[in-house]
């Protein structure tokens, strides 16, 4: 009893082009066609390449930054000199400049580009944009242009920070914390670059945010009420809300930053009396709620996956599309619990209080995923592979924040290698899984081809132990004592580094497998049906890859996007997928 | 005060305008849709305007808490007329803009264009005192901000950073006036080609919008730094 | 934390169990720090049991109910709003202890009880300098193992000298801390607690070393004979720059005899705080109009001034500590005593900070506080760092 | 919700064969939209169902806001005068709250008929007012840090000093555009200092204090009114209760 009305063919739209992949004609035409294009689904694609390469740049800082922690760098005696061995990066240091030096800006391109440039637009850019109008039975997004716009904003902010790093890059931290910000390199442009990136990327990532929650308030198919939105819906809409709310803040902030250093404003300048810790009031109350700007989109897509893939309705879907708002609302009200060690004690108390806050809402999503499999029917491919690491993953991430809420025992965990492996098991064990998941989960739809599926599960397997390899040892480094951003540190240290080490050559090694994978799906990949997971959401009823203008006919929404229990999923042969006997009701 | 009647109503022979013609973008089901998303998308931006200016207004709270002295007296470097003067010209100009919206939306084009001029040319003044009355006197005096600063006759320490926030406060905002001089003079350049009517006046009430909120920042920071000491 | 420098104590496992091993290497060295690893133990052990159940849960759900072909998955509640009641408030429970166990942990881990020492600790690009109450600054040093490539040994240090700092045991200490460029934080993992250190604020670190047991290694020392004494290493937390992993200090926990001794040997080569306090005031002129044997002047007398209360022509009643001593100083008009004239200037950049904190400690001992005991506001002498003149920019 | 939806799906109406008005309250509220409860005239005219505000409401609010503009400036200046002629000196808080609640009155016109937020979707009501939530826990909370520093150790906040604690001017090297030439100026004294000790350096010690006096001797001087730092202000300034010794300021 299929009720969503399905392709009424080909004959009956007039303007029919074929997929929007197809080309037109010259590789000219092409290249003009994508550069102008106003198509959610291009623009979408063509973020997806910008985010990869520079998630290459970012993970390469990265391995540099473990291949330098190899040795903890000491300083001996050989016959009466003093010589320093194990300085792996230091050996690209000029003359005149310290080999840690060369160490701290790794590290912090590291971590600028992963947050500012690949995550934070992560999800929401790339597949936010391609599945958010399909999702909800709409043709394009609120503002196309506006769309083509954040692009080629984010591009050019990309770009000013990138050319910061070509010229040397910066050694501030990605925090830019002043007066260390303000005083660094102070007879050079880099850091006015980077910064003056982080500012243009800003309007990228509110143009981005602004169309969204428009696009969910006006776009929606006829049918489809608020409580009819797939959970993706939900999670990305409650992240363009902190979109649009948090960015500009940074803005300011960079801007006053960008005046520190060329005027020395005195804001956030001790020498003229400004306070540095105002900085980091101004700094987190962006980069807090960015944290769930990244963390969000990745709840709706293991939403989407874990439901599609267990063929099962979601467990408590209003807690779940509630937990969203609720995190994107308590999500302003906790930034300062990143200086629990330079703030005011009462500040701190309320703080560490409100953060427990945030720590209920995810703990219900949590639990409702884990339900959702209950009774399921689970396959095992990539993507619940995925699905399931993320869950795995995200739950150490999650609990492992407990310490770093709790006042006293932050005390000693902050700024620590706990606090980088708390961070990484969110950030890349939640969103860049998740990621994962859902670029497997959709991969199909977007370019219509199948993907070879043992490579993909090597890759994964490859991903999530390299992942835990790398990061786990870190929890128990950072409380042992190792400190933050260290380009050397005390030799007892030296067997968890390496083995950290080794982790992330694992991760390479998934990474590549996944690559490797994808293109050769593009190239030989099987042509994927229209819905080869069975999935009930809207864009199931497209075409794989779906036409210049989403649908056929604009899609009319009858039933919920998760009652797998009760309707035969759109474009698939319902013997594969027969109904229950006995339907359930209440 | 103008020979062209309003259109409403009125039979007309002829091509017709821009305004006349226009179709909603593709993927709306309706023009109301596309309206009121437009609307919604031009708040969602003033929410980030202002919470852009929150930072400022952050800053100064914080330093005046700081430092009292040093901002009661910054406020009295400042010459109140000129700020004042400053507000009159923003509120008329707001009034002006909002009378545009008006006459567009009843059709009358002529009597609109009229009004969006003299909003520009509010907006003109308004930037005209800035920089002559205000900028270029202190500035040449030595009332610069941070490290540039070098006025001989300051009473406090920490005068440099009033006038680190006085200009950065004053300066977004007045960046934020010429930016809305040039949308407006696009509107007035749309307007005179005949794309602005009843049907069609989107762009002109979200600029309208935009103005109204660099009125509105004007409108705090006008006493929070001329008037309160 | 062992190793990272030469001399520095072996490690000894104490009474440590063996997930504090496992998590930290060892037990704290303070009572407050060993009350903090049992609010992470409570955390820990509640995060394993959530994270197994929901771990077997989820894997025997993916076992049980994993996809056969033909099949169809039964049909089971899509919700059920007593469990997710349940599920919201025992975790909401868990959180409001976990955060009130933490706040109380947070002020036991930061506040000191009475008698405290209090030193003065001033953090800079990149290295360290403790001053004790009486003037004395460690003349002990050890060579760090870690260190960078001496490409350019003008600039960069090829090794870094940590500092040693003697501590005596069960003894209340209190940091006094600020920094001379960019932002700083205080680390010994031993204690379990950091605290940032600002270039225009103070902050404070408080630790109540444990006593030396058996386990504690013996020093042999020339000067001092033999003790028992436990090393305790000190980071630098927060990024600073170049050197921000060199950036290390030894807090060396001895007995009380010992600290007296050392603290003898070290001296006081710039007089206690008071006394420096008190040749400034001389050269500032500030005894032309005030006294300090209580007689009547222009000014108040500071005999008996701290720590005391007045009448203010504002109506107000003040008693007089560190904060309105640097107002009335810097700012003498903003709060007048009753019958005293408004007549003071503004001592502001005439008087810089840590000479204010100088010249505080001698009020303080005018009004009857000893140098061991002084509270009052001080700092180390960041001219005696360049090796430059005392009071340079002064009048 | 949606398990009992299924329940419905035959009821629920086709957007397809809607009215455009009916398709609009539709979308407004799939969930509760009844065909029948649609009146005609409830919604709009013509294709276009804005609010056309008539020019006696955008010039009486012109006058409304420009009135306000006249309180503000005349409270500011009245306080002055009060100042100056009975010794009577208003708090700065008072001050504060006057103007401020003046420009938020004002603000509340500008927005409600200028931005037609009156007659507008409540949505964009909505949107404003999560902004001005973000702003006030924004300032709020970072202001509040700012009071709550010295919680344990009465020392520990409130030091907020231009060099810093730790060196002063000493090892201050402000330098005044100093990126591009080789020997940048070095500010040894914090930067008011300085622009004095070169105003003196350039026209000698008694020129420099004529200027001085023209610069400020028309105004008496201010009275140091400070929400000060050592006490909070309470209730009214001193003058109010003793009148011997005006509070005058070092400058």
């Amino acid at each position: 009893m299929s009720t969503i009305d399905t392709h009424a063919g080909h004959s009956s739209h007039g303007g029919h082009h074929g997929s929007y992949l197809t080309s037109k004609g010259s590789l000219w035409a092409d290249v003009a066609n994508w550069a102008t294009t106003v198509d959610h689904k291009k623009i979408g694609v063509m973020y997806l390449v910008a985010l990869l390469t520079l998630f290459f740049f970012g993970g390469v800082m990265a391995l540099a930054v473990r291949v330098e922690l190899l040795e903890p760098t000491r300083t001996v005696e050989v016959a009466g000199e003093m010589v320093t061995t194990g300085q792996r990066l230091g050996v690209l240091a000029p003359d005149g400049v310290s080999p840690n030096n060369i160490y701290n800006r790794a590290m912090t391109l590291h971590g600028a580009i992963m947050t500012f440039m690949f995550i934070v637009p992560g999800i929401p850019a790339s597949l936010g944009n391609f599945f958010l109008p399909l999702m909800i039975g709409a043709k394009d997004v609120a503002f196309p242009r506006l769309n083509l716009a954040s692009w080629y904003v984010y591009v050019f902010g990309s770009l000013f920070a990138l050319a910061s790093a070509i010229v040397g890059g910066i050694d501030t931290g990605w925090t830019l914390y002043t007066p260390y910000s303000t005083m660094t390199d102070a007879d050079h442009w880099r850091v006015v670059a980077m910064t003056t990136g982080v500012f243009i990327m800003g309007f990228a990532s509110i143009m981005t945010g602004l169309n969204f929650v428009v696009t969910v308030h006006k776009l929606r198919a006829p049918g489809m009420g608020w409580f009819d939105m797939p959970l993706f819906v939900w999670a990305i809409y409650a992240t363009a809300i902190i979109q649009v709310l948090a960015t500009p803040v940074v803005g300011i902030t960079v801007l006053m930053l960008i005046f520190e250093r060329l005027f020395n404003f005195g804001l956030f300048d001790p020498r003229i009396g400004g306070d540095p810790v105002l900085f980091q009031h101004f700094f987190w109350f962006y980069s807090h709620p960015v944290v769930y700007i990244m963390i969000l989109p990745a709840f709706g897509i293991i939403s989407e996956t874990i439901t599609c893939h267990a063929r099962k309705k979601i467990f408590g879907y209003k807690a779940v599309a509630f937990a969203s708002l609720g995190i994107a609302a308590v999500s302003f009200l906790v930034w300062a619990h990143h200086m629990f060690t330079s703030q005011g004690e009462l500040t701190a108390a309320i703080f560490s209080f409100l953060t427990f806050l945030v720590a209920v809402p995810t703990a219900i999503k949590v639990f409702n995923w884990i339900s959702t499999l209950y009774k399921g029917s689970i396959v095992f491919n990539t993507t619940m592979h995925y699905t399931l690491g993320f869950l795995f993953l995200f739950t150490i991430g999650g609990l492992t924040g407990l310490p770093l809420a709790t006042l006293s025992t932050d005390m000693h965990l902050h700024d620590s290698y706990y606090v980088v492996a708390h961070f990484h098991y969110v950030m890349f064990g939640g969103t860049v899984i998740a990621m994962l998941a859902g670029m497997h989960h959709w991969w199909p739809k977007m370019f219509g081809k199948m993907y070879n599926e043992p490579a993909a599960k090597l890759g994964f397997w490859l991903v999530f132990l390299g992942f835990n390899l790398t990061f786990f040892i870190q929890f128990i480094m950072g409380a042992h004592g190792m400190p933050r951003r260290y380009a050397s540190y005390p030799d007892e240290f030296q067997t968890m580094h390496i083995i950290s080490t080794f982790g992330s050559w694992m991760l390479l090694a998934g990474f590549l497998v996944h690559l490797f994978t994808f293109i050769h799906s593009l190239i030989q990949g099987k042509p994927a049906t229209a819905n080869p997971w069975g999935g009930m959401t809207l864009e199931w009823l497209a075409e794989s890859p779906p036409d210049e203008h989403n649908f056929a006919k604009e899609p009319i929404v009858k039933h919920g996007p998760y009652d797998y229990d009760t309707v035969v999923p759109p474009n698939y042969d319902p013997a594969d997928y027969p109904l229950p006997e006995k339907p359930y009701t209440h | 005060m103008s020979t062209i009647q309003p259109t409403r109503g009125e039979i007309r022979t002829g091509p017709m305008l821009p305004h006349e013609t226009v179709q909603k973008g593709h993927h709306w089901r309706t023009r109301d849709d596309e309206f009121d998303a437009g609307k919604l998308g031009m708040w969602l931006f003033l929410a980030t305007e202002l919470l852009l200016f929150s930072g400022l207004f952050c800053g100064y709270a914080v330093m005046r808490l700081l430092y009292p002295e040093a901002f009661a007296n910054g406020s009295h470097y400042l010459d109140w007329r000129w700020g004042g003067l400053n507000t009159l010209v923003l509120l008329v100009s707001s009034y002006t803009m909002a009378a545009a919206i008006r006459h567009t939306q009843v059709g009358d084009r002529a009597r609109a264009q009229m009004a969006l001029i003299v909003t520009w040319l509010c907006a003109l003044a308004f930037l005209l005192v800035k920089l002559f009355l205000e900028y270029i006197p202190k500035w040449s005096e030595g009332k610069r901000p941070g490290v540039l600063f070098d006025y001989p006759y300051a009473q406090h320490e920490m005068e440099p950073m009033w006038w680190s926030l006085y200009y950065a406060s004053t300066g977004i905002h007045a960046s934020h006036v010429i930016i809305g001089m040039g949308l407006i003079g696009w509107l007035i350049y749309r307007n005179a080609k005949g794309w602005y009517g009843p049907k069609n006046y989107l762009a002109m009430e979200n600029i309208g919008l935009y103005w109204h909120i660099v009125d509105l920042i004007w409108i705090f920071l006008f006493p929070l730094l001329y008037l309160i000491h | 934390m062992n190793a990272l420098m030469a001399g520095i104590s072996p490690k000894v496992l104490s009474t440590a169990s063996f997930m504090d091993r496992f998590w930290f290497g060892d037990s704290s060295f303070t009572e407050a720090g060993r009350s903090g690893d049992w609010m992470f133990m409570f955390i820990w052990w509640l995060s394993v049991f959530f994270f197994v159940l929901l771990m077997v849960l989820m894997v025997y759900f993916s076992y049980r109910y994993r996809r056969r072909p033909g099949q169809h998955a039964p049909v089971s509640p899509a919700h059920n709003t007593p469990l997710e009641i349940t599920w919201t408030v025992i975790p909401t429970i868990f959180f409001v202890v976990m955060f009130f166990e933490g706040f109380r942990g947070y002020v036991k881990l930061n506040y000191a009880p009475a008698g405290a020492i209090q030193a003065y600790l001033l953090a800079y690009q990149w290295s360290w300098e403790l001053e004790y109450p009486g003037g004395q600054v460690s003349s002990e040093a050890t060579m760090t193992s870690v260190g960078t490539r001496a490409s350019n040994p003008e600039q960069h240090f090829s090794s870094i000298k940590a500092p040693i700092w003697y501590f005596p045991e069960k003894q209340p200490v209190v940091l006094r801390m600020t920094s001379r460029d960019v932002i700083h934080s205080f680390w010994v993992p031993d204690f379990r607690v950091k605290m940032d250190i600002f270039p225009n604020r103070y902050t404070s670190y408080t630790f109540t070393p444990d006593a030396l047991d058996d386990t504690a290694p013996i020093m042999e020392d020339a000067e001092v004979g033999a003790y028992r004494y436990r090393d305790h290493i000190v980071l630098c937390a927060e990024y600073c720059g170049d050197n921000h992993s060199e950036m290390a200090a030894v807090i060396r926990v001895v007995p009380r005899e010992i600290y007296e001794a050392k603290l003898e040997i070290f001296g006081s080569p710039r007089g206690t705080l008071a006394e420096r306090g008190r040749v400034i005031s001389q050269q500032r002129g500030c005894f032309a109009c005030h006294s300090v044997d209580g007689s009547s002047n222009i000014g108040p007398t500071w005999k008996d001034l701290y720590n005391n209360e007045f009448q203010y022509t504002d109506g107000s009643t003040i008693r007089v500590d560190d904060n309105h001593l640097r107002e009335s100083i810097y700012e003498p008009a903003a709060k007048i005593r009753v019958g005293y004239p408004n007549q003071m200037v503004s001592y502001q950049g005439m008087i810089s900070p840590e000479q204010l904190n100088w010249i505080i400690a001698y009020m303080r001992t005018l009004s009857g506080a000893t140098p061991a005991e002084d509270m009052a506001a001080a700092m180390v002498d960041p001219d005696a760092q360049d090796g430059t003149q005392e009071g340079s920019d002064g009048g | 919700m949606s398990d009992h939806k299924h329940e419905h799906d035959a009821k629920r109406p086709d957007p397809a064969t809607m009215t455009e008005a009916e398709y609009r309250d539709y979308m407004a509220d799939p969930h509760a939209f009844h065909p029948e409860h649609h009146g005609a005239g409830e919604h709009a005219h013509d294709g276009e169902g804005h609010h056309v505000t008539s020019l006696f409401q955008l010039r009486a609010v012109l006058g409304i806001l420009i009135f306000f503009t006249v309180l503000t400036v005349a409270s500011s200046r009245a306080e002055i005068w009060v100042a100056d002629t009975f010794d009577l000196y208003i708090p700065t808080l008072v001050n504060v709250l006057i103007a401020m609640s003046i420009a938020t009155i004002k603000a509340v016109f500008v927005v409600a008929i200028f931005m037609h937020l009156k007659w507008d979707n409540r949505l964009n009501l909505l949107v404003l007012l999560f902004t001005l939530m973000g702003v006030g826990l924004f300032i709020g909370l970072t202001a509040m840090d700012l009071g709550n520093r010295k919680e344990f150790y009465d020392w520990k906040g409130d030091q907020i000093v231009a060099g810093g604690t730790g060196g002063s001017a000493g090892f201050v090297a402000l330098t005044r555009s100093a990126r591009g030439k080789d020997e940048p100026e070095v500010i040894p004294t914090s930067l008011v200092e300085h622009a004095r000790n070169r105003a003196i350096q350039k026209y000698g010690e008694a020129v420099f204090a004529e200027k001085l006096a023209q610069k400020h001797g028309h105004h008496d001087p201010m009275p140091a009114r400070t929400p000060n730092r050592s006490r909070a202000t309470e209730g009214l300034t001193a003058d109010l209760f003793d009148t011997t010794v005006p509070a005058g300021g070092d400058h």
